[in-house]
C-alpha cells in the first residue's frame, strides 16, 4: 500500500477493493452494492405496482408477483437498508469516536464479502428456477409447501448475508467500545454513533433466532427434518415466533441509525447542540431494549389468546413514549437555532412529521383487538413504508447527501438534490398515504390482483403513479452522482461549514490511516467547540507517531466465495437425492469443496501470522494533506 | 498500536505476589470445580430418586443456575475487573433467552 | 511488530496478557459479545426443543423419558467439566508463563473433550438403533438431535480450535500475539461447558422426570 | 369500550372522523362501514385511535411549523450564533407524560375489547337438552377454497356461508394445507386458519346493515398462500333468524334425499356426466358429507351461488352464471392459477356435454327456487 496517491490501473484499483480492510473502502463497497439492491428491490417495487395499477391485471403471473413482492421485501431489508445503513456507519463511526480503524478491520472486510455472496445468492434465483415466493416472512406452512428450490435461495442466501451481518454488528459494538480516542466519553459521543453502537447490540441478540429459525427450515427443506411439519408432530408456530424475535428487533436496527444520521443533521444544520441530549441517548437504549419485548404484535391473529395479546399490545404501545421523547428533541433543537435547508436538512425536515405519521399508525396497529382488522391489509403495507420510507430511507438519502463529500471528497449538486428530494417525497406520500384506506376499505396487502366492483380501483391507481414519482427521483439522484464525479471538483474538510464532530476535522476523504495524530476530546461535538475557540483543526491528543495499520487481505473474500459454492452443494443435493443418486451428482462434491475453500481459507488466516505494518512517523511528516488525494 | 498497559512499575517485586495470587485463585478454581461435581451429583440423585417433578424441577434448575455462576464467575473469570461490559452483553442475552424460553413454553400450543 | 514477537520470562509476562495488547483486547471484548450472542442462539434451540419435546406423530414412538441413558450422560458430564477444570489449568499456566504445562493442560483438555464426543456419538446410535428415534423421525427427533447436536458441533469446534492453536504455536512459546488467542479459545471451550449444563438438565434430567 | 369518562373529550373528533371515513369503500367490504357488532367494536376502537393519533399529529405539527418557519438562517443571518441549550428537565417531562397518558387512554380499552372478543365461552352455553344454543361453524381453508360446517346441523357447504343475522355465531376455524387467514372485513376482524391446531371466534351479523350490503358480505383470504391468494374469496349470505332455520331444514332435507330423479333431459345427461366425468369424486353434491374429507366444494346449493368460485359473480342473470360455470371449467387453470382441479378442454368434455353439466349444476337448489 502506498501512501502517494497515483493513477493507477482499473485491475489495481478492484484487487485493491477486493482485498481491502479499510473501513473507508469498505464503506464505499456497502454503499455501491446496498446501492445496487436498491435498484433491484425498486424496480421490483415497480413491477408490482403496474401491475396493481388496474383491476384484474395481467401484466405479471400470480407466480411471478409472489416471487416479485418476496424478493422486493428481501432485498430491501436485508441487501439495500442495513448494507446501506453499514456504509454510513462504515464511514463514519470511527471518523466520529477518533479512531484509526475499526477493532477488527479484518473481519469488517469478512462481513461485507459475506453480505455480498448472500445476496448474489439469493437474486440469483431469478436465473436458476425461480426466486423464492412465501413473502419475506416465508411463514412455514407455505414456505415448507413451496416447491422448486426459490425458498432454498432465500434460507441459504439469508444465512451467510445474516452472517455477515452479525460479523459487522460485533465489530462496530468493540470499535465503539474499545477504539475511541482519549476524552471521547459515552457521553460525548455524537448521536449517529450511539445509535450505531444500540443498533449493533440489537443485531448481536436479534440475528441468532432468526440463525436458528433459518437452520430449522434448512433442515426441515433439505435433510427431511419436522420442525414444521404438523403431520410429524412438527408446529409452524415456532417459524412464526424465531421469525419476529429477530423481525420486530430489525425493523429498530434500520430505524435507530437513521435516527442518528438526523440527529446529527439537524444539529448541524441548526448550529445548534442537540437538545436533550442524554435524553436522546437513554431514549435510544431504551428502544431497543423494549424492541425485544413486543414481537408478538406480528401475531395477534395467530391465535396466541386474548392475555399473550393484551400484553404485547401495552407493551408495544410503550415503544411510543421513548420514539416520542426524540421527535420532541429534534423539533427543540431546531427551534432557536438557526436552521439552513440544506439537501440534507431537507430530508430531516420531511422525515419528522412523515415518521410520526408512520409511528402513530404503528400504535394504531399495537391496539390488538384493532389489528384483527388491520393485520394483513394494506394499512399495514402503509404502516411500515412510512416508518421505513419516511424514516430509514429518506435517512439514506440524507446520509448519501450529507456524507459525500466525506466519502468522495466531492460535493453532490444542490440543486439536483432538491429536486429528487421534492421528487421523492411526493411521490413516496403519493404511493403510501392512499394505501391506509384501501386497508381499511378491506383490500388485503399480498394479493396480485384485484378484482374490479370492490372499491379500490381509484387508490391503487394514485398509488401506482406516486410509485412513478420515486423512481424519476432516484433517477435524477444517479444522474446527480454521476456528473459529480464525472466533474471531480474537491472539497476540503468541513464542505457544510457547518461541521460538529470529529469526522469534519479531517481532510474529505480523509487520509488513510484518519487521524495523523489522534484528536484531543473535550466535550461534545468536539469541532464546535474548537471552532468556538477559533481554531480550525482538532488539538491533537499525542505526540506524532507510528502508525500501525493492518495488511489487506483476499482471505475474506475466498472464505465467502466458498460458503457461495458450498450452498449450491447444499441446494442442489436435495435433487440428487431425490432421483436416487442418479442426477445432480455434483452436488455432495460442490459442497465439500466449499467448505474445504472456506475452512481451508481459515485455516491460513490462523497459521499464518498477520501483523500489518507500521507507518513511519518520518513518511507522516512528508505527507502533509496528500490523503485526500488517495 | 500494540501498546503496553504494563502492570507494574517494578515486575519483581510483583511478580512473588502474582504468583501467590494466581495459586490462591487456582485453589479457588479447584473448589469450585468441586462444588460443580457436587452439584451435579445432587441433581442425578434428585431424578434417580424420582422426586415429584413440582418439587424436581425448581432443584434441578436451581442446581444448573449455581453451577452457570460458577463457571462465569470462576472459570471464566468474571468475577474479575474489566469485565463490566462483557457481563452486561451477557446478561442481556441472558435476558432475551429467558424471555425466548418462557414464550416458547406458554404461548406455543399443541 | 517487534512487541508481538518479543520474548517474554515469566517475570516480565504481564498479569493479563490476553488483554495486554489493543488487539487483545479487542479480541477478548468481542469474544465475550460473540458469547452473548450465543446465549441467545442456544435459548432459541433449547426453546424450539421444548415446544416440541415428545412430539411425535403417533404412540409406537418412544420419548424421552422412555429411552434417555443417564449412567451416559452422568460419564460425559463428569468428562466435560472435568474438562473445564483442566483449561481452567491451562490458563493458569498461561498466566504463570509456563508454556509447557499450558500446553500438557490443553492436551488433556483435549483428550477429555474427545472422550465426551466420543460418548455422544455412541449415544445418539443407541438412540437411533435402540429405539428408532432419528433426526428424521418425529419433530421431537428433529428438535433433539439438533439441539444437542448444535452442541456437539460446537464441541468439534472447540477442540479443532485447540489443536490448530497448539499445533501452531507448538515450538513458538507464549508471547502477546498468541496469549489472547489461548484465552479466547478457553472462553470458548467454558462456554460449551456451561450449555452442557442445561442440556443435561434441561434435557435428559427434567426429561427424565416427566 | 365502557370507559365513558375518558371518552368524552374525543367523543366530537371521533364522530367527525367516523363521519368522514364512513365514506370509503363499499359496504359488503370495509371496515369502515361496520356491519356486526364485533367490526363495531372494533371500529368504535380505530376511531378512538385515530382520534389520538390526530391529536399528537396536530401537537407536533404546530411545534413544527413554528420551528421551520421563524428559525431559518436566511431570515436570522449567517452570523447569528444560536444559544447552546442542553435541554430541558420541564419540557422531557410533559412530553414523556402526556404520552403516556394518552397511551393509557387507548391501552385500556384495547386491552379490555381484546379480551371480549377472546372470549368464547358462549359456544358452550347448552339448553335444559343438552343442545347447543349458539350456531357453531366449522370453518375450514383449503387451497383457493373454502369449506362450512354446521356440526350440530349435521351439513355442509362449500364457498358460501350461509349465517343467521343479529345473534353471535361461533367459528371453528383450521386449514388443510398451508396457513390462511378467514376475514370478513365489514363484520369483523380477522382470524389466522393455522395447520396446527383449531381457532375460535365469533362474529355477529347486523341484519340491518346487511341489507346495505344485499346480504351478501365479502369474505376474503388474508394470510399469502400461494398463486391465487389473492383469489380466495368467499361469500357471506345472511338470513333473518327464521329465514336460516328454514335453510338449515331444507339442507337436511336435501340430505335424506336418496338417487335423485330429473325431469329435465339435459340435467339428467348432466348428471351422467358429473359421474363419468368422476367431478363426485371431488364434489360432493350431499350437504351432509363430512367436513375435511372432500377435495372439492360441496356443490349441494350450487345452483344458489352468487358466484363461481368465489370470484365470478353469478348475479346477474341465469346465462351469466351459465357463462361463469363453462369459463371455470374450461380454464380453471389461468382463473385462479395453482388451483387443485383439473381443467377439462374439448378433448376430454365435449361441449355437448359442458351445457348439460351447466344445466345440471345449476339446478342444484334447495333453498330458493
Ligand atoms: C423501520 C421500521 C419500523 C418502525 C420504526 C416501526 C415502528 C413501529 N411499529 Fe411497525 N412494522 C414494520 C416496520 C417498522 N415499524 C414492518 C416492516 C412491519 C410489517 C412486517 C410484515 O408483516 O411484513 C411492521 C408491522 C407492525 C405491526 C404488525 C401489524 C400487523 O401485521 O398486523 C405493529 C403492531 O403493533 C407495528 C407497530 C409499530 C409501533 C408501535 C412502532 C413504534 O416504534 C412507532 C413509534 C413512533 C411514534 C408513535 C411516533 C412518534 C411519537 C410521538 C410523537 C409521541 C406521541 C405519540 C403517541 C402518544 C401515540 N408495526
Ligand atoms: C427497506 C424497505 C423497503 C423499501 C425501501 C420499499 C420501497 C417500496 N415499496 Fe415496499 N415492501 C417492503 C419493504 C420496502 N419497500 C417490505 C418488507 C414489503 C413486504 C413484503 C412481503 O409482504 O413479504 C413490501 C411490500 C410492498 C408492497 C406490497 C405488496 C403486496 O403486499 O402485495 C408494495 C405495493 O405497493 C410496495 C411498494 C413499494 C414502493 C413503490 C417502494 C418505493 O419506495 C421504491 C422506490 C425505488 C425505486 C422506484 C427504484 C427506482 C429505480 C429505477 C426505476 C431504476 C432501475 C434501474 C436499474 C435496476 C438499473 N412494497
Ligand atoms: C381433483 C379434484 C376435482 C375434480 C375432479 C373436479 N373438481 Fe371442481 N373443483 C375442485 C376444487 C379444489 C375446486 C375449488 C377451486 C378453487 O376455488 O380454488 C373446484 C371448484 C369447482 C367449481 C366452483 C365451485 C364453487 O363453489 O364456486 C365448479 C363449478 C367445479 N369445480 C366443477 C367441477 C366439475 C363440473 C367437475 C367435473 C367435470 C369438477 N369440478 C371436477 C376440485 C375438483
Ligand atoms: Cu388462502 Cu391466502
Ligand atoms: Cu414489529
Amino acid at each position: 500500500m502506498s501512501t502517494v496517491a497515483q493513477k493507477r490501473g482499473f485491475l489495481a484499483v478492484l484487487w485493491d477493493y477486493l482485498t481491502t480492510v479499510d473501513h473507508k473502502k469498505i464503506a464505499i463497497l456497502y454503499l455501491i452494492s446496498g446501492g445496487f439492491f436498491f435498484l433491484v428491490g425498486g424496480l421490483e417495487a415497480m413491477f408490482i405496482r403496474i401491475q396493481l395499477a388496474v383491476p384484474d391485471n395481467d401484466f405479471v403471473s400470480a407466480g411471478l408477483y409472489n416471487e416479485l413482492l418476496t424478493m422486493h421485501g428481501t432485498t430491501m431489508i436485508f441487501l439495500a437498508a442495513m448494507p446501506l445503513l453499514f456504509a454510513f456507519m462504515n464511514a463514519v463511526v470511527p471518523l466520529q469516536i477518533g479512531a484509526r480503524d475499526v477493532a477488527f478491520p479484518f473481519l469488517n472486510s469478512l462481513g461485507f464479502w459475506l453480505f455480498f455472496f448472500g445476496g448474489v445468492f439469493l437474486n440469483l434465483s431469478w436465473f436458476m428456477g425461480g426466486a423464492p415466493d412465501a413473502g419475506w416472512t416465508s411463514y412455514a406452512s407455505l414456505s415448507i409447501a413451496s416447491p422448486g428450490h426459490g425458498i432454498d435461495f432465500y434460507v441459504l442466501g439469508l444465512q451467510i448475508s445474516g452472517a455477515g451481518t452479525l460479523i459487522a454488528g460485533i465489530n462496530f459494538l468493540v470499535t465503539i467500545i474499545n477504539m475511541r480516542a482519549p476524552g471521547m466519553t459515552y457521553m460525548r459521543m455524537p448521536l449517529f454513533t450511539w445509535s450505531t453502537f444500540v443498533a449493533s447490540a440489537l443485531i448481536l441478540f436479534a440475528f441468532p433466532p432468526l440463525t436458528v429459525g433459518l437452520f430449522l427450515m434448512l433442515f426441515d427443506r433439505m435433510f427431511g427434518a419436522n420442525f414444521f411439519n404438523v403431520s410429524m408432530g412438527g408446529n409452524t408456530i415456532i417459524w412464526e415466533h424465531l421469525f419476529w424475535i429477530f423481525g420486530h428487533p430489525e425493523v429498530y436496527i434500520l430505524i435507530l441509525p437513521a435516527f442518528g444520521i438526523f440527529s446529527d443533521i439537524i444539529s448541524t444544520f441548526s448550529k445548534k447542540r442537540l437538545f436533550g441530549y442524554a435524553a436522546m441517548v437513554f431514549a435510544t437504549v431504551l428502544i431497543g431494549f423494549l424492541g425485544f419485548m413486543v414481537w408478538a404484535h406480528h401475531m395477534f391473529t395467530t391465535g396466541l389468546g386474548p392475555t399473550a395479546n393484551a400484553i404485547f399490545a401495552v407493551a408495544t404501545m410503550a415503544i411510543a413514549v421513548p420514539t416520542g421523547v426524540k421527535i420532541f428533541n429534534w423539533l427543540l433543537t431546531m427551534w432557536g437555532g438557526s436552521i439552513r435547508f440544506t439537501t440534507p436538512m431537507l430530508y430531516a425536515v420531511a422525515f419528522i412529521p412523515s415518521f410520526v405519521a408512520g409511528g402513530v399508525t404503528g400504535v394504531m396497529l399495537a391496539s390488538a383487538a384493532a389489528d384483527y382488522q388491520y393485520h394483513d391489509s394494506y394499512f399495514v403495507v402503509a404502516h411500515f413504508h412510512y416508518v421505513i420510507i419516511g424514516g430509514v430511507v429518506l435517512g439514506l438519502l440524507a446520509g448519501t447527501h450529507f456524507y459525500w463529500p466525506k466519502m468522495f471528497g466531492t460535493m453532490l449538486n444542490e440543486t439536483l438534490g432538491k429536486v429528487t428530494f421534492w421528487l421523492f417525497l411526493i411521490g413516496f406520500h403519493g404511493t403510501f398515504f392512499v394505501q391506509h384506506f384501501l386497508g381499511l376499505m378491506g383490500m388485503p396487502r399480498r394479493i396480485w390482483k384485484y378484482l374490479p366492483g370492490q372499491g379500490l380501483d381509484l387508490f391503487n391507481m394514485i398509488s401506482t403513479i406516486g410509485a412513478f414519482f420515486m423512481a424519476i427521483a432516484v433517477l435524477v439522484l444517479l444522474y446527480n452522482i454521476v456528473i459529480t464525479q464525472v466533474k471531480n471538483v474537491r472539497v476540503g474538510n468541513d464542505p457544510w461549514g457547518d461541521g460538529r464532530t470529529l469526522e469534519w476535522a479531517i481532510p474529505s476523504p480523509p487520509p488513510y490511516y484518519n487521524f495523523k495524530q489522534l484528536p484531543l476530546v473535550r466535550g461534545l461535538d468536539p469541532l464546535w467547540i474548537e471552532k468556538m475557540e477559533g481554531r480550525t483543526e482538532m488539538t491533537p491528543a499525542e505526540p506524532l507517531g507510528d502508525i500501525h495499520m493492518p495488511n489487506n487481505s483476499f482471505i475474506p473474500f475466498v472464505m465467502s466465495l466458498g460458503l457461495f459454492i458450498a450452498a449450491f452443494g447444499a441446494m442442489y443435493q436435495i435433487d440428487w437425492r431425490e432421483s436416487g443418486g442418479e442426477e445432480f451428482v455434483w452436488s455432495l462434491p460442490v459442497l465439500i469443496i466449499g467448505m474445504l475453500i472456506t475452512l481451508g481459507s481459515m485455516a491460513v488466516r490462523s497459521l499464518k501470522d498477520d501483523h500489518g505494518y507500521h507507518i513511519h512517523k518520518e513518511e507522516l511528516m512528508d505527507d502533509t494533506d496528500k490523503g485526500g488525494k488517495e | 498500536m500494540a501498546t503496553h498497559e504494563s502492570t507494574s512499575a517494578n515486575p519483581k517485586v510483583n511478580y512473588e505476589y502474582r504468583r501467590r495470587k494466581a495459586r490462591d485463585e487456582m485453589r479457588m478454581q479447584v473448589t469450585s470445580f468441586a462444588t460443580m461435581i457436587f452439584m451435579t451429583f445432587i441433581a442425578f440423585i434428585v431424578v434417580i430418586a424420582d422426586f415429584d417433578k413440582y418439587y424436581a424441577f425448581p432443584v434441578l434448575l436451581l442446581l444448573a443456575g449455581a453451577q452457570v455462576v460458577l463457571q462465569l464467575y470462576y472459570f471464566m473469570h468474571m468475577s474479575h475487573k474489566g469485565h463490566g461490559t462483557a457481563a452486561l452483553f451477557l446478561y442481556s442475552g441472558a435476558l432475551i433467552a429467558f424471555i425466548t424460553v418462557l414464550t416458547f413454553l406458554t404461548i406455543v400450543w399443541w | 511488530m517487534d512487541d508481538m514477537n518479543q520474548k517474554f520470562t515469566s517475570r516480565t509476562w504481564p498479569e493479563s496478557p490476553e488483554k495486554t495488547t489493543l488487539e487483545g483486547k479487542n479480541k477478548f471484548l468481542g469474544f465475550w459479545l460473540f458469547l452473548g450472542g450465543e446465549t441467545v442462539l442456544f435459548a432459541s434451540l433449547f426453546a424450539t426443543y421444548l415446544a416440541l419435546k415428545d412430539s411425535v406423530p403417533s404412540s409406537d414412538h418412544y420419548l424421552a423419558a422412555d429411552m434417555f441413558a443417564l449412567p451416559l450422560v452422568f460419564i460425559m458430564t463428569m468428562l466435560l467439566l472435568t474438562s473445564s477444570l483442566t483449561s481452567v489449568y491451562a490458563m493458569y499456566h498461561m498466566k504463570n508463563h509456563n508454556y509447557q504445562k499450558m500446553q500438557t493442560w490443553l492436551l488433556l483438555t483435549v483428550l477429555l473433550g474427545a472422550a465426551f464426543l466420543g460418548f455422544e456419538i455412541y449415544e445418539f446410535y443407541h438412540y437411533v438403533h435402540d429405539y428408532n428415534h432419528t433426526f428424521t423421525s418425529s419433530a421431537f427427533g428433529s428438535a433433539f438431535y439438533t439441539l444437542v447436536g448444535f452442541h456437539g458441533a460446537h464441541v468439534v469446534v472447540g477442540l479443532g480450535w485447540f489443536i490448530l492453536l497448539l499445533v501452531r504455536n507448538a515450538k513458538r512459546g507464549l508471547n502477546l500475539y498468541n496469549a489472547p488467542k489461548f484465552f479466547v479459545a478457553s472462553l470458548y471451550w467454558h462456554f460449551i461447558d456451561v450449555v452442557w449444563v442445561f442440556i443435561f438438565t434441561v434435557v435428559y434430567l427434567m426429561g427424565m422426570v416427566g | 369500550m365502557k370507559n365513558g369518562l375518558k371518552k368524552w373529550r374525543f367523543l366530537p373528533l371521533v364522530a367527525a372522523l367516523a363521519f368522514i371515513l364512513s365514506g370509503c369503500g363499499e359496504p359488503f367490504l370495509s371496515t369502515l362501514q361496520p356491519a356486526g357488532e364485533v367490526a363495531q367494536k372494533q371500529f368504535n376502537l380505530m376511531m378512538l385511535s385515530v382520534a389520538i393519533m390526530v391529536l399528537v399529529i396536530i401537537v407536533v405539527a404546530i411545534v413544527y411549523v413554528i420551528a421551520i418557519t421563524k428559525f431559518r438562517r436566511s431570515k436570522l443571518g449567517e452570523d447569528f450564533i444560536p444559544k447552546q441549550v442542553e435541554g430541558s428537565h420541564r419540557l422531557e417531562v410533559i412530553w414523556t407524560v402526556i404520552p403516556i397518558i394518552l397511551l393509557l387512554i387507548l391501552a385500556v380499552p384495547t386491552v379490555a375489547l381484546t379480551f371480549e372478543l377472546g372470549d368464547t365461552q358462549g359456544m358452550e352455553a347448552v339448553d335444559e337438552e343438552g343442545n347447543r344454543e349458539a350456531l357453531v361453524v366449522d370453518v375450514r381453508a383449503n387451497l383457493y377454497w373454502w369449506e362450512f360446517s354446521y356440526p350440530d346441523q349435521g351439513i355442509v357447504t362449500g364457498q358460501e356461508l350461509v349465517v343467521p343475522t343479529d345473534e353471535n355465531v361461533y367459528f371453528n376455524v383450521i386449514a388443510s394445507d398451508v396457513k390462511h387467514s378467514f376475514w370478513i372485513p365489514a363484520v369483523g376482524g380477522k382470524i389466522d386458519t393455522n395447520v396446527d391446531n383449531m381457532n375460535t371466534f365469533y362474529l355477529s351479523f347486523d341484519g340491518e346493515k346487511a341489507q346495505d350490503a344485499d346480504n351478501l358480505f365479502y369474505g376474503k383470504c388474508a394470510e399469502l398462500c400461494g398463486p391465487s391468494h389473492a383469489l380466495m374469496d368467499f361469500k357471506v349470505k345472511t338470513l333473518s333468524p327464521d329465514e336460516f332455520d328454514q335453510w338449515v331444514a331444507s339442507m337436511q332435507e336435501a340430505g335424506e334425499q336418496e338417487e335423485p330423479t330429473f325431469d329435465d333431459e339435459t340435467v339428467a345427461r348432466g348428471y351422467e356426466v358429473y359421474q363419468e366425468q368422476s367431478c363426485i369424486g371431488c364434489h360432493a353434491v350431499s350437504p351432509t358429507q363430512q367436513i375435511g374429507t372432500s377435495q372439492g366444494p360441496n356443490m349441494t346449493t350450487f345452483g344458489e351461488r352468487s358466484y363461481t368460485a368465489g370470484i365470478l359473480d353469478n348475479r346477474e342473470s341465469e346465462e351469466v352464471m351459465a357463462e361463469n360455470i363453462k369459463n371455470w371449467i374450461r380454464n380453471s387453470a389461468e382463473l385462479k392459477p395453482g388451483n387443485e382441479m383439473p381443467v377439462y378442454n374439448e378433448d376430454t368434455l365435449s361441449d355437448e356435454d359442458l351445457d348439460a353439466l351447466t344445466e345440471y349444476l345449476m339446478s342444484l337448489k334447495v333453498y330458493s327456487e
